[in-house]
């Protein structure tokens, strides 16, 4: 039955995405990629996978439609020439999708506890979690420990796109024709919103914390927690006005979250260098080397979930202010 | 069951495909970057379709009982792409913003031709 | 029982897609995604006792708190689209 | 007793899925952008109500409890005020409603 509810939602999903290239609207495709994003998120959901669920579900409910919508504001809203050489594309991408849907005839049968993916070594990672780490969240263990490595390379991928748009878009912005105080009072006016939403902005940033710290116990952990705190300050400036987000968290103080993020992981990798173990192992941590490992991964977290925060909001931070 | 089954694997590819569809067709280049959105999610869909076991769950031990649990790995790989997803997406925005800036157009041919002058 | 439940959820989703498809203002098209976003709460938190695992709810959660922010995000691009708006008719003028 | 709540908790589901159903066919029929908008949200917090009243009952008295409460809680608060704030927002930018205001109410503001 499960199986058949998924499929619905793809079909939707399918749906939804042949509507977003055709509209020329990119009001209504941004509008619609919002739709698109609960679908998958509740795919995901349903495909077991929560952690996954709860990024998309941090990310791409509010942040990437007010990152979108930034950009519109700074572009244009509308489409204005035709596609180039559609029946060309059109050919070349049906091709190559019957060509793909042709390869998955040979692929393991979908859930098969026997495919290749699942035997080599997903089950080492389940078996062994509650022996050298012993928290509940597999993935986080595997996120924060076991592919330390990789989790790490993300976080420096994170930090440079945020260092990227800030080179491109901070400082010197464009000179803007809009009267500076209109500009920067947000939705001041609307008062039933701005209720609302101070009595939100708090549970945010507590449920932010939630997931940050509980994320070795439930679905959770740094990345879904920056991006829901992050949601919380923007959901602050959008309400209050910018600058007024920008008085309680300044460009400086975000400079360092970006900056600290990463350091704070690669300190905790060097950290376990200096005690005696490899880089990024954190059994040395403590003499203990489970609460080592618990140690180290609440640490990598937090330096991700910081991270995460700081890049998110001086990205959103960095359109805003080019709209002035 | 079996054709049920694969049904997740042709959404991928169709997905993947009018997410492509739109990087090569579309002259506008934040729908360009909205098409890379969509063919970003069709990838994340395919390595969440491998992850799943038959009757398990998701991989976070419940408080009693042993039971079949879902694959990890994917679900680690994923939930750091969405993030990174986001960033990078953020970055072809900036880069979006400051053409429209120089050049006063965000259409490819429009662009292409400004720079032949 | 909880399928009853789902699978209301379910059709009125696809009602909801097909008014954002149609239309024709983008105010109905915002109301769409707002309808989806409700939607999707009471989905994920019934899917959560579907599977027994009533620990997810904290999706349900995040939902809950967050979608708000689109709509906000919506509000604020009407609010300068149109001060902008005001602004390129006075220098007209 | 467990008889008791299992149907009351069928009862509240069934409801509220009922009501999110008549929600989304209002959303979907209705002539013009305000009664779609009131079709959706009175259905979207009272569907919200019942279904999750309903979760409640079977979850019984723990940590799902609460949260279900929080979950009901925000929605309550913040559904209500997107629509508040889509409907004024569309009215601002000149949308009328489709019937059309008596003349002698319109005077007497």
């Amino acid at each position: 039955m499960i199986v058949i509810f998924g499929i619905f939602l793809l079909t939707l999903l399918v749906i939804t995405a042949i509507a977003i290239v055709r509209t020329d609207n990119l009001f209504v495709a941004v509008m619609l990629m919002g739709i698109a994003s609960l679908l998958i998120a509740a795919n995901f959901f349903l495909l077991d996978a929560a952690d996954v669920a709860l990024t998309e579900a941090a990310v791409g409910a509010g942040i990437s439609t007010v990152l979108f919508l930034g950009a519109l504001a700074l572009t244009s809203e509308r489409e204005r020439a035709k596609s180039s050489n559609r029946l060309l594309s059109f050919a070349v991408v049906a091709a190559a999708a019957l060509i793909i849907i042709y390869a998955t005839f040979d692929k393991p049968r979908f859930g098969d506890p026997e495919a290749p993916v699942q035997t080599h070594v997903a089950p080492w990672y389940l078996e062994k979690t509650p022996e050298y780490i012993d928290i509940p969240n597999v993935v986080t263990a595997v996120l924060g420990s076991f592919r330390g490595y990789d989790t790490l390379g993300e976080v420096f991928v994170v930090f440079t796109a945020g260092i990227g748009v800030l080179f491109l878009l901070g400082g010197g912005a464009a000179a803007g024709s809009l009267p500076q105080e209109k500009i920067n009072e947000g939705l001041r006016h609307h008062l039933i919103p701005r209720v609302v939403g101070r009595v939100l902005i708090p549970f945010i940033l507590l449920f932010g914390l939630y997931v940050q710290f509980h994320g070795e116990y439930g679905p959770g952990g740094g990345f879904q927690a920056g991006a829901i705190i992050a949601a919380s300050v923007i959901l602050f400036a959008l309400l209050e006005g910018e600058q007024r987000a920008l008085s309680v968290l300044p460009e400086r103080a975000l400079l360092g979250l970006i900056a600290f993020g990463p350091l704070l992981y690669g300190g905790v990798g060097i950290a376990g260098i200096v005690l005696g173990g490899n880089f990024l192992d954190y059994s040395v941590l403590s003499s203990d080397p489970v609460k080592g490992q618990q140690l180290g991964i609440l640490l990598i977290e937090a330096g991700v979930g910081i991270s995460v925060t700081g890049v998110l909001l001086a990205i959103f931070h960095a359109f805003a202010a080019r709209g002035r | 069951m079996e054709l049920l089954g694969l049904y997740h694997y042709w959404v991928f590819a169709i997905l993947l495909m009018i997410g492509f569809y739109a990087v090569i067709a579309k002259r506008n280049l934040v729908k360009k970057l909205i098409g890379l959105s969509l063919f970003q999610a069709a990838v994340f869909l395919l390595y969440i379709t491998m992850g799943k076991v038959d009757d398990g769950t998701a991989p976070i031990f419940p408080e009693a009982g042993a039971v079949i649990f879902s694959n990890p790995l994917p679900q680690v790989l994923i939930l750091t792409a969405i993030v990174v997803g986001i960033s990078t997406t953020a970055l072809g925005l900036g880069i979006v913003v400051r053409i429209k800036e120089e050049y006063g157009s965000i259409e490819e041919h429009e662009i292409q031709e400004i720079d032949k002058r | 029982m909880y399928y009853v439940v789902t699978i209301a959820t379910l059709v009125t989703m696809g009602l909801a897609l097909i008014r954002a498809l149609l239309g024709p203002s983008v105010y109905d098209r915002v109301l769409a995604v707002n309808m989806f976003g409700t939607k999707t709460v009471l989905l994920l938190s019934v899917i959560a006792f579907l599977y027994g695992r009533p620990d997810f709810l904290d999706l349900a959660l995040a939902y809950a708190l967050i979608n708000f922010i689109g709509v906000l995000a919506v509000l604020e691009f009407f609010r300068s689209r149109a001060l902008r708006r005001s602004a390129e008719h006075g220098e007209g003028q | 007793m467990e008889a008791l709540i299992d149907t009351l908790s069928w009862v509240l589901l069934t409801l509220g899925g009922l009501s999110v159903l008549i929600g989304g066919i209002g959303a979907l029929r209705m002539p013009d952008l305000y009664t779609r908008m009131h079709a959706a949200s009175v259905t979207d917090s009272m569907g919200a109500i019942l279904v999750l009243a309903g979760i409640m009952l079977q979850a019984g008295w723990s940590l799902a409890t609460i949260k279900l409460i929080a979950i009901l809680l925000f929605l309550l608060l913040t559904s209500p005020t997107s629509s508040y704030a889509l409907a004024s927002a569309a009215l601002l930018a000149g949308k009328r409603p489709l019937a059309e205001i008596p003349q002698d109410q319109e005077e007497s503001k």
